[in-house]
């Protein structure tokens, strides 16, 4: 038995992206964000999108360039303080942006993965974020309906990848990636280093081969991977 | 023909289904065979729910890891690319819509693909295992097993009698005697056994089966 | 800054449990099942037991040991065909027993380590295993309510640790031992090496030792611990 | 006394409340800066929720790891010992209640422990993060700040104006004038910077203060 061949190119991998689609981004600022399977989405043009990520990057990085080229009609996010233009284009009306709790953007693409429809939390009773959503009872306790989150496409970034899609992160740059690595139809992956099947020990994969359906090995790391020097 | 021969068409006929690049999940017992009808090299992934994708090789006790089983209790080996995850993670490769295929087996399986493989009232009550999510959320379904149980009963039925594993969740079963889709029309006969005739899978076959025209394939 | 030491001894550690204390313990059969601990628990004789363990190992291993001395009142697993007298106990109505979908046992699990009450899922609808509980329409659709799970205790077997408690697991043994180790109030791991601070790199860790209470070290490995041969 | 120094006794303060091996999160802004008051190799374990326990020394751009970020976007360093891990699992340490204790900066702190730290409507949304399960789900927390704004007017109020983080969840109030206990009788007023009387105390605070007998503790 061996396993399939998933490497692709470029340009292959986000064409299949189509105008409309949810595409959830790893990363939690710089650390695990796909800049280049982001970059070539702007070259691509895909318009009315809808975007699930931690943040909003930075001026000048990532999300910012898709929110740049107008092509993000929604945004499901935790924090987006450090992109003027997210915070400008939300309050301008142009950006629609849905705001979750940290842990329960992470739970609701989990339980996406994980095929449930739904989790519940006491996470936000008596703030604005429970406003308007579903509670259920139980045992006693009240409790909000977090729906689960699934997307068309997921983009994640990884430091090692084998062609059959096993991936591992490094440090911080992990965040978000495996969970949504399991919460999307298609999941791309933009990897560092691609080295043959056996390249990762079994024990040591973070995310598990079959989620994966493309991976693109990365010939240089752009200057949006490095140190950000405030 | 001796019922080791008509099993081993069986697994070799469920083996044809399994497609290049899937990721597939043999129940224990009869499914597990299947893996010996492949061809050497063949790009399948097997998955087991105790947290392990790309199984390699089974291995005798002597070359065992003690840490190493499938959710059978089989020692198996693993193959450049095999991953281990915890048991959340592999059920969320099940019930995520990753697994692309699993063959269980079944006590009965109806006419609407209803499957009964886990609790027989009285006799026998094991406990579940990750046969209802296998069964519920794989994104094919196929049941292998002897189309008669050992009465000599067919265990394809108009409507199961034991506690389901999983409403109208089989596609397609594999039996010593013919393969058969469950469809939105009931069941079809697919293809016979070489050397039986579609009259004999029909009297050996409880539920309604619907027959296309024409000759059928034998297996 | 440095990190506390929280190696114990056998006897110590297994002493914290009381008379009726709810149980998680690790394994799927021999692999990741803390044989060492689970004889220590038999030997203090703590009494009105639930554990909550995927299945109830063979005879003469493992939670076999504890149902032979009558420490038991109610188990919640997944599966207990490979012991009969598990089996037998409960037909006889002397072990209450509560079996759920093996996915759905591990969602619950991690849903209480998590900090959630619930999450809603399809699993079961239709069968007797759904029957009974709490129903919720999620986007129109009928969700089963599975109740988070906690535990007073989980006792784990780990391959490698640290005395932080940062936590390895060997291949197929991880299964329920990490998710066990993020839902109860105090988790025990025994492990069959010891290494200092530094031992696992910082990626290759399974259960962070914040998780983890006490880290026990083998001295040696029983019989229970090796390859079965049926 | 200049207000820098009021901080470094703040931050002083603050930093006795970290106990042996706790499990802490220090949030953006004053509290990160708690750590520096820590005697050398004292056992703790810092805790970021983007997915790091056991921060090390945070490094300067030369030495940082393009991979290696505290959630305030600080670069920073591993110990031996320190462990990474996805987001999910990252909050079900805060959520699972293995988080000992977060510091966190406020904009408003009521008489019974609401907080409101993330939106000022029409001038401030940034979103949430994971401020919201900190506060909540933390065993201990205490809000950190100054106790005036900019405009002189007190942070401690009897009902928050803002939209909450979380309700209840403040334990204890360390600024650069006091500290005060959240309890179920209200505002407690524990200790008071050297140099302030009970009374400078009370007039800066807009919502009651209970005072105990005897002398307080001076910081």
């Amino acid at each position: 038995m061996r396993f399939p061949d998933k490497t692709a190119t470029l340009h292959d991998a986000i064409a299949e992206i189509g105008d409309g689609a949810t595409i959830m981004l790893g990363g939690f600022g710089v650390p695990g964000t796909p800049f280049t399977l982001i970059a070539e989405l702007v070259r691509q043009g895909q318009t009315g999108l809808t975007i699930i990520k931690n943040d909003a990057n930075e001026t000048g990085m990532g999300v910012d360039h898709l929110l740049a080229a107008g092509q993000v009609r929604r945004l499901i996010t935790t924090h987006i303080g450090l992109n003027p233009r997210a915070i400008g284009l939300m309050n301008e009306g142009r950006l629609e942006v849905e705001f979750c709790a940290q842990g329960i953007l992470a739970e609701r693409i989990r339980a996406g993965g994980a095929g449930l429809a739904a989790i519940v939390t006491d996470i936000g009773l008596g703030t604005e974020l429970a406003a308007g959503k579903q509670h259920v009872i139980i045992g006693g306790r009240d409790g909000v309906v977090e729906t689960a989150l699934r997307a068309d496409f997921a983009l994640l970034h990884a430091e090692v990848a084998d062609p059959f899609g096993n991936l591992c992160y490094a440090a911080t740059a992990r965040n978000f990636n495996p969970l949504m690595a399991t919460a999307a139809g298609r999941v791309i992956a933009e990897t560092e280093a691609l080295g043959p099947l056996g390249t990762l020990e079994p024990g040591r994969v973070h995310t598990p081969g079959p989620f994966v359906d493309r991976v693109v090995p990365l010939d240089a790391l752009t200057e949006e991977y490095a140190v950000v020097r405030r | 023909m001796p019922l080791s021969d008509a099993r081993a068409r069986l697994l070799a006929r469920a083996a044809r289904d399994i497609a290049p690049g899937m990721v597939v999940n043999l129940g224990i017992g009869l499914p597990t065979r299947v893996i010996d009808h492949l061809p050497p090299a063949f790009p399948v992934c097997l998955h087991s729910e105790n947290g392990i994708a790309g199984i390699g090789p089974t291995l005798g006790y002597d070359a065992a890891d003690r840490n190493l089983i499938d959710a059978g209790g089989a020692y198996v080996s693993t193959l450049p690319g095999t991953s281990y995850f915890d048991s959340a993670t592999s059920f969320a490769l099940v019930r995520g819509g990753r697994l692309d295929l699993t063959m269980l087996g079944a006590f009965e399986v109806s006419a609407r693909g209803d499957l009964a493989n886990w609790k027989i009232p009285g006799l026998f009550t094991p406990g579940i295992g990750g046969g209802m999510e296998l069964a519920q959320k794989a994104r094919q379904v196929t049941v292998l097993t002897t189309h008669l149980d050992r009465k000599g009963k067919s265990k394809i039925v108009p409507e199961c009698t034991l506690p389901l594993t999983a409403q109208a969740c089989v596609n397609r079963i594999i039996t010593d005697m013919a393969v058969i889709d469950v469809t939105g029309d009931g069941l079809i006969l697919r293809e016979l056994r070489a050397g039986l005739t579609v009259g004999e899978v029909i009297a050996a076959t409880s539920a309604p089966l619907t027959v296309p025209d024409g000759t059928l394939p034998e297996f």
